[in-house]
């Protein structure tokens, strides 16, 4: 009797391998995931970085102290502040250098500045991962309008190098504070709108509540920081957990969400975004008068005693380290980047990818807030 | 101030600890002790793997392992921020082998990999131990102090002909 | 559109229609890429002269590569540019694809990206700006009028020598070479 | 009448071929508006055939061209029974059941072409691409079923002329209710935001025009003009009235009411089209389960609703 | 002459068998050139009025009759003609295998059997003949062994309970008015009372719906014809289970008419309200069955189901369009359903699987094979210019504006559903990457895709010219009560809504060749190889690049919770039932053909018995 127990015959598989990257519409970033995919979920996911290998860490020890700030701030492109900032903590570290009380509020108000362009950057390639350039293009906007103060204040659009061992590469131009606190009126005068179409936009809900979720443990376990952590409501932030700069001096909290999912931790940047704008605020208001930088040694003949160092910090994206080794020359000995899309492009993703639809690939990705340039580096 | 540095001497009197600054603690151990006192840093809270790095002191003929640990939550008992902990191992530069420490830290896996096409340690039990970054097979690994980088440049990528001028 | 464009489109509409019509692969092959986004949205809007990007090579005619060219995209690169449909141009962004830029001396990063692939031009700088990538754009205009831009005829003309340079990077790559007669039952 | 036949023969798949490709360069130029942009000239889709026209793009095989070219003339076909204005040269054979069968054969036909491309996301996008109008088809057919049984008739052409006497489909009882449905899937329909499934660049690399590139690229878009310009032409006819005005006004007679005819009805066209733009630039893209489910909620519902309502009356 | 067809299409059989003792091509050629004057003998009974001949006269007082009509004339033909296709389909197919005579004398048997049943004057002869072509067939089905044997049986059981009821109806039938002759009785019914019509028309619609798999009696059909060989699944699918069809075309509106069958209750609780509603059903939910199916035979046997409901929907709807639809298509049907079968079978034999997950790119291979299989999905979805398009377009028509939109909705979705599966299966077979196991796969013999081609001309050339049919369909609906179609040969005329396919062909020609001189005069396209195609610029992994396993996954995700489970515990229930069934017929009796022949007589016994000692009817 057996045999008339059979019914249809079971769904037989067969293998598909899907590339999503490098050259792919959906990627930001060179980077590559290659999907397993049976129909249109995702059997398992592997991420393929490398595209971008310079051998930052080799180039690094062919340079001396100064020549390697502009190797460092292009290790990632979006957010090219925070790697200023962090070599130049660890050289100062390394050399004993004092940064004065105003250099480190400058330093606070430009990364907090290139924080929310980051973010901005990233709620454009977010938006666009959901095939919504509208918000995108507004975003992208924005972004201009800071980088706008960038270039006012460096010469520079993207890359900078302001921060500086012994403080910033210079002082305020006159009138910028002025300028910034126009921009940033502007910006959030168009928050209302931002919510109505994007972050109150039922289409977005039902794209990512439940997509992509990292829970709190989970996202310990593999060695998740920034939002990831922060959207499973794990209250985890360098700026208040080590604190550097002046983030102890001024009144800020960090944003949590419970859920872990896209969702969360799309709002999670957006509430940081805001935050960042009000702190930025804060940080003109109390802003000291003073010198804004020390002065560095020659640095043709610049020589830092041996010792090695790890500093760390909350960029855009998470805890991004640097273990910096001197072994008393011109150059550094060793340098090694802790980024934090290291572990959320390699480890946390290919968790998350597994079991969601192909269409997702993208919103998850960008959702974890992954950045190419910084996994290769 | 924290006082997880007596704690590990407490518990592997062979491995001495020492502190750097208020940031940091170095520990020095060998590759014996890797993974049972990872698990036990991890059990007493430091349960964030920042990093695992690796340093070519080629004078020494060592390769020295860095793994970075610090704590997800904050130590309630000791005021202030709580160290980071910087633990070296060092590796024979000739034949650089180490258990994989992915059974205590998922994340450890790319690190891992990473380190093994950049200096060629070799990770037992390591799941898939195959190139992250490079294309290419380089004869030394190239973030070794003996790998030169311009000669190969000079060598591999300046003698390719241009097509025209 | 004035009289004189109008002329110009009755006599070669080709040339017209490739210079306004500029499909870009989408490939961020280096972090000239952070320039790219601010181009073809609200501030610069690259679509005003008809330059956006589209999904797969297959429906593009413009290549930006933009930056540093690694070992490992560098094959994606080749294999893109040989799945463009002709006439097809190529420009590279920023100083590193001239002559490796910043990263001459990497040993994962080649540096003269024309023993490759052919180029039709290159916007300096690191990284161009948008003006300067616009600049690029309309100098690509001026060679495709003046018939310069012609990079696809030299791949296919000087096919072997650009394959046995791309071979002397990866071995034997894992596509038989164009231009080939093919098993067309396949 | 041999003339307006032999007129509607030539023209009408002119006009829908120009107005298609000059709805597509708008609605490129409007949702450019919407993010704060310039936005590509008007005639930028125009620009974009020729040179794809002259790309020289491969090909996958016999099977890859003629699926195209059997699309496009699907969708060519079509506009022959699909009154645009006056112009109906073959609205007489078959009426709307066979506008629902043509309206078949251009995604039938991509999907044969695309097939032999033998690439995984043309049939994913394909797969997509049919998945979606089962979505939507079920409405369209409960709002077609409803106009038809309103009217006890199967030709459009009756339907046209019924609302000239008797007012506009959308504005009259029972009728409005599948209008209203109508108007809830025609973005499915026209296959924009929030439905783009099918092509979806992001996600599937363009779908089911992955393969595609030159001539084969320009075919898909002007067809893929037309099906836009079809879908609202439906509409139109069906519920706008066509080319009638409202009210009691009327449009001369002859060889200038013809053209008015037509202009009117192109303009309702761009009208309802636009609606749809502004839709499709400020939403973000659905999942397919998520399109489905949509449309099979409440426009459905609303659809059975009119039909019940029209079954019952 | 009726004598004559039946004599030689079972002496033949008989023949065949003894021939195939002595030469497989000898018996081979024997067989075709038998159904070949078969098909002409038939051709030549084409009735100007109904002929009747009485073969034995005299049983039970009755004369046992072959008589032709329109409709039977309509089925014979058909028959026939699917018998010789599928006989030339059948040399290669069945070559070599170690029973291919066995296979002949059963499939030619059923082929005689069918005949039969068209051509029978009284319900005797046409019990006799269906029974004859029902054991065939199950011996057929199982002639594979292993599953097969599963499916036979379940077709068996179902067959037998049919069977039980044709008989029981027959008797009931027999003892009211003392005849079983088909023209009598039909005066008779005309007398007879509501409630013993609907009793009579329920049991014979047990039978006939069996036959037809009507849902919920369709539980034999996927198995059977999925594992049934090829050539058998073509005739299942095309001819046989369509015996139903002819038989309820015959109960309802020969024999009782369409005035008592359409007058059966009222409104929508009216007899054929709700068999139209049954075959509603029967559209849809097959259709979206097959969505989720991986076995290619079993999609189209689920697709059998759906597209029988077509033909149901027409017949029962009992318009004057609905009607003649529903018999032009089950022409139709029988066209592209043999034709899906008898390519599905071609591919297995070549790729030895049928798994639609484990196929792939074989346009590349077969290009004859793939336009025949294009031609007859196209066919099978109705696009306009294939025949299915205008049966289904009568079908729609009537349901629009003679009564019920709900209906027609469902027809109309149920088309989708076809559409959906159709496409699967083209683009699993022969889209997509070639696996590297498939590329040595070399195009199939003559015999194998001459009656694919035929077949395929035939569905453009009944698309294009509808007329030709439908000029026959009209003489059958007129005998059946209705009143004639306003045929031309290129469509309908405009009393019953114009169609004309002039206008779509000349139109369509014209712009495909407007369009062809338009996309040629473009740039030239260099042919590019499969493997270079877009990865996202990688190489393309060797037989890891092809979109097949859950085709419709989203979908399906959708429409489970509403589909599957309650689907699925229906069916589950009815398997549950039809095991229970068999288990007990097999315990009863160890499983020889000969005992359930016993079975039906002792049925026959207790009816009889109950009849004589009771009478309740």
């Amino acid at each position: 009797m057996e045999i008339l127990r059979q019914r249809d015959t079971g769904p037989t598989t067969r293998e598909l391998e899907l590339y999503f990257g490098p050259q792919h519409l959906g990627m930001v970033g060179n980077f590559s995931i290659t999907l397993n995919v049976k129909g249109d979920r995702i059997v398992s996911a592997e991420a393929n970085p490398g595209y971008l290998h310079r051998g930052f860490e080799k180039l690094m020890e062919e340079r001396n102290w100064i020549q390697n700030f502009p190797l460092v701030c292009r290790v990632n492109v979006i957010e090219p502040g925070s790697m200023e900032m962090v070599y130049s903590m660890a050289v100062e570290d390394l050399a004993g250098i004092e940064v004065p009380e105003r250099g480190e509020y400058i330093r606070c108000i430009y990364l907090e500045l290139s924080r929310v362009a980051s973010h901005l950057f990233g709620l454009w390639a977010y938006s666009k991962m959901l095939g919504f350039e509208t918000v995108g293009g507004w975003a992208m906007y924005h972004r201009d309008l800071i980088l706008d103060l960038f270039e006012e204040l460096t010469g520079g659009r993207v890359y900078n190098i302001y921060i500086w061992p012994g403080g910033v590469r210079r002082d305020l131009p006159e009138g910028f504070i002025g300028r910034v606190k126009r921009t940033l009126h502007e910006i959030g005068g168009k928050v209302p709108d931002y919510n109505k179409t994007f972050f109150e936009n039922r289409v977005f809900h039902e794209r990512a509540r439940g997509i992509g979720v990292v829970g709190k443990d989970e996202a310990k376990e593999m060695g998740g920081t920034g939002q990831v952590l922060r959207a499973a409501g794990q209250e985890y932030d360098i700026r208040k957990v080590d604190p550097y700069g002046v983030y102890d001096e001024v009144d800020w909290e960090v944003h949590t969400r419970e859920e872990g999912d896209a969702y969360s931790r799309i709002m999670v940047i957006r509430d940081e975004m805001i935050e960042s704008v009000h702190m930025v605020f804060k940080l003109l208001k109390d802003i000291p008068d003073g010198p804004a930088y020390n002065k560095v040694p020659n640095p043709f003949k610049w020589r830092i005693p041996e010792g090695e160092t790890y500093v760390r910090l909350e960029s855009s994206r998470g805890e991004l380290g640097l273990y910096l080794l001197s072994d008393g020359g011109q150059r550094p000995y060793r340098a090694h980047f802790r980024t934090p899309s290291y572990p959320h492009g390699l480890t946390v993703l290919e968790k998350a990818l597994d079991g969601e639809s192909i269409s997702d690939t993208g919103n998850i990705m960008i959702s974890l807030y992954v950045t190419a340039p910084e996994i290769d580096r | 101030m924290s006082k997880v540095g007596e704690e590990i001497t407490a518990h592997f009197p062979e491995i001495n600890t020492h502190r750097i600054d208020e940031k940091r603690v170095e520990v020095n151990t060998d590759k014996g002790y890797l993974l049972s006192l990872l698990n036990f840093l991890k059990d007493g809270g430091y349960d964030h793997l920042g990093l695992i790095s690796c340093v070519d002191r080629m004078e020494d003929g060592v390769l020295q392992l860095v793994y970075v640990l610090s704590r997800y939550a904050q130590d309630e008992s000791v005021p202030g921020p709580d160290p980071t902990l910087v633990v070296k191992i060092p590796l024979s530069r000739e034949e650089p082998t180490i258990v994989s420490s992915m059974g205590v830290f998922i994340n450890a896996e790319p690190y891992e990999r990473e380190l093994y096409e950049m200096f060629g340690i070799d990770f037992t039990g390591h799941p898939r131990l195959d190139p992250l970054f490079l294309e290419r097979d380089y004869d030394i690994p190239p973030l070794r102090k003996d790998f030169d980088t311009r000669r190969y440049v000079t060598e591999e990528f300046e003698t390719i002909p241009p097509v025209e001028d | 559109m004035d009289r004189r464009q109008l002329v110009k489109w009755l006599k070669e509409p080709l040339k017209m229609s490739n210079k306004y019509s500029l499909h870009v692969v989408y490939f961020c092959t280096g972090c000239g890429i952070i320039e790219i986004p601010p181009s073809i949205t609200a501030r610069w809007d690259a679509e005003r002269f008809g330059v956006k990007p589209v999904a797969t090579p297959r429906q593009a005619n413009l290549f930006l590569i933009t930056g540093y060219v690694s070992l490992k995209t560098l094959k994606p690169i080749i294999r893109t540019y040989e799945q463009m449909p002709e006439p097809k141009y190529t420009v590279a962004l920023g100083s590193c694809p001239i002559d490796g830029g910043m990263y001459w001396d990497s040993y994962n990063t080649i540096n003269h990206l024309d023993k490759y692939i052919p180029i039709d031009g290159y916007i300096a700088g690191c990284m161009p700006r948008p003006e300067a990538i616009f600049t690029g754009i309309t100098h690509l205009w001026t060679l495709i009028d003046e018939g310069k831009a012609d990079g696809y005829e030299r791949y296919r003309e000087r096919y072997q020598e650009y394959r046995s340079n791309q071979e002397r990077l990866y071995g034997q790559l894992e596509w038989p070479p164009l231009y080939t007669g093919r098993d067309d039952d396949v | 009448m041999v003339a307006m036949k032999v007129a509607g023969l030539v023209f009408s798949p002119i006009i829908a071929v120009l107005t298609g490709l000059l709805l597509t360069g708008a609605s490129r130029k409007m949702v450019a508006r919407v993010e704060w942009r310039y936005g590509p000239p008007l005639l930028q889709p125009f620009i974009d055939m020729v040179k794809l026209f002259f790309q020289r793009a491969p090909s996958h095989g016999e099977v890859f061209d003629y699926g195209l070219v059997i699309s496009l003339s699907g969708s060519i076909v079509l506009l022959l029974f699909l009154p645009i204005g006056h112009l109906c040269p073959l609205g007489g054979g078959g009426g709307l059941l066979v506008i629902i069968y043509l309206m078949l054969i251009p995604p039938l036909g991509i999907a044969t072409s695309g097939g032999e491309g033998a690439n995984p996301y043309i049939s994913i996008g394909v797969s997509r691409k049919l998945m979606l109008g089962l979505g939507y088809e079920v409405t369209l057919i409960l709002v077609l079923l409803s106009v038809m049984s309103e009217y006890n008739t199967i030709s459009i052409l009756k339907v046209v002329q019924a609302q000239s006497e008797s007012g506009w489909s959308l504005f009259s009882w029972p009728l409005v209710i599948p209008g209203i449905a109508y108007l809830l899937i025609m973005p499915a329909i026209l296959g924009v935001k929030p439905f783009d499934v099918a092509s979806a660049p992001q996600e599937i690399s363009s779908g089911s025009h992955a393969e595609y590139g030159g001539k084969y690229l320009a075919f898909v878009t002007v067809g893929g003009g037309l099906s836009e310009f079809i879908g609202v032409a439906l509409f139109v006819n069906l519920f706008l009235g066509g080319p009638s005005l409202p009210g009691a006004f009327t449009l001369p007679a002859g060889a200038l009411g013809v053209f008015l005819g037509v202009i009117l009805f192109l303009v309702k066209v761009a009208f309802v089209f636009s609606l749809n733009v502004m839709v499709s630039a400020l939403f973000p893209r659905l999942r397919v389960e998520g399109a489905v489910k949509y449309l099979w909620g409440w426009p459905a519902l609303i659809g059975l609703i009119g039909t019940i309502v029209v079954w019952a009356l | 002459m009726l004598e004559a067809v039946l004599i030689v299409a079972f002496g033949g059989a008989l023949l065949t068998y003894l021939v195939g003792r002595w030469s497989a091509k000898g018996r081979d050629y024997f067989a075709l050139a038998l159904w070949v004057v078969i098909l002409g003998m038939t051709s030549y009974l084409h009735p100007g009025k109904p002929r009747v001949s009485t073969f034995y006269p005299g049983f039970l007082g009755n004369d046992l009759q072959l008589r032709v009509t329109s409709l039977s004339w309509l089925f014979a033909i058909i028959v026939a003609s699917i018998s010789v296709l599928v006989i030339i389909y059948s040399f290669r197919y069945i070559k070599g295998h170690e029973k291919s005579n066995l296979y002949y004398l059963l499939l030619l048997l059923v082929n005689g059997g069918m005949l039969g049943v068209t051509l029978s004057g009284d319900f005797l002869s046409f019990y006799v003949f269906w029974e004859i072509a029902s054991w065939s067939t199950f011996l057929l089905i199982s002639f594979n062994q292993g599953r097969a044997l599963a499916a036979g049986l379940r077709y068996v059981v179902m067959s037998v309970i049919g069977s039980g009821a044709m008989l029981f109806g027959m008797l009931s039938l027999y003892s009211s008015f003392g005849t079983l002759d088909l023209a009598d009785l039909s005066e008779h019914l005309a007398g007879a009372g509501g409630e013993y019509v609907l009793f009579i028309f329920l049991l014979f619609l047990v039978s006939f719906g069996i036959k037809n798999a009507i849902i919920p009696f369709h539980t034999w059909l996927p198995p059977a014809h999925s594992e049934a060989p090829a050539p058998f699944s073509a005739v299942l699918s095309g001819v046989l289970i369509k015996m139903g069809t002819y038989g309820m075309l015959l109960i309802f509106y020969l024999v009782a008419g369409a005035k008592i069958f359409l007058g059966l209750g009222t409104g929508i609780w009216s007899f054929h309200s709700i068999l139209s509603g049954l075959a509603a059903v029967t559209i849809v939910l097959p259709s979206f069955v097959a969505i989720l199916q991986n076995d290619a035979k079993r999609m189209l046997a689920w697709s059998t189901v759906g597209q029988a409901g077509y033909i149901v929907l027409g017949i029962s709807f009992g318009t004057r369009l609905a009607v003649a639809g529903g018999i032009f298509h089950f022409l139709n049907h029988a066209l592209f359903k043999s034709l899906l079968f008898m390519s599905i079978g071609a591919v297995e034999r070549k790729t030895s699987t049928r798994d639609l997950n484990d196929l792939g790119g074989l346009v590349k291979r077969t290009p004859v094979l793939f336009i025949a299989t294009l031609v007859g999905v196209a066919g099978l979805i109705g696009v306009p210019l294939t025949n299915g398009f205008f049966s289904k377009w009568m079908i729609y028509k009537t349901l629009i504006l003679d009564g019920n939109p709900l209906l027609a909705f469902a027809a109309l979705i149920g088309t989708w559903g076809t559409i959906l599966y159709s496409y699967k299966l083209i683009h699993n077979v022969f889209f997509g990457q070639l696996p590297e196991k498939y590329r040595k796969v070399t195009r199939s013999s003559f015999s194998t895709y001459a009656p694919m081609v035929i077949l395929a001309v035939a569905i453009i050339f009944f698309g294009i010219f509808p007329g030709f049919v439908l000029g026959e369909v009209s003489h059958v609906t007129t005998t059946l009560g209705f009143p004639p179609l306003d045929v031309e040969l290129w469509g309908l005329s405009s009393d019953t809504g114009m169609v004309n396919t002039l206008n779509l062909l000349a139109a369509f020609v014209i712009v495909a060749a407007v369009v062809w001189f338009v996309f040629k005069s473009g740039a030239e396209s260099p042919k590019v190889a499969q493997d270079d195609s877009y990865t996202a610029g990688a190489p393309v992994p060797e037989g890891k690049f092809t979109y097949t396993a859950d085709f419709y996954g989203p979908l399906e995700r959708v429409i489970s919770p509403y589909l599957k489970d309650r689907i699925d515990i229906f069916y589950g229930g009815l398997i549950d039932f039809t095991e229970f069934l068999s288990d007990t017929v097999r315990r009863m009796y160890t499983g020889y053909v000969g005992t359930y022949v016993a079975y039906i007589l002792a049925l026959l016994a207790v009816v009889l018995l109950v009849q004589l000692g009771w009478s309740p009817w």
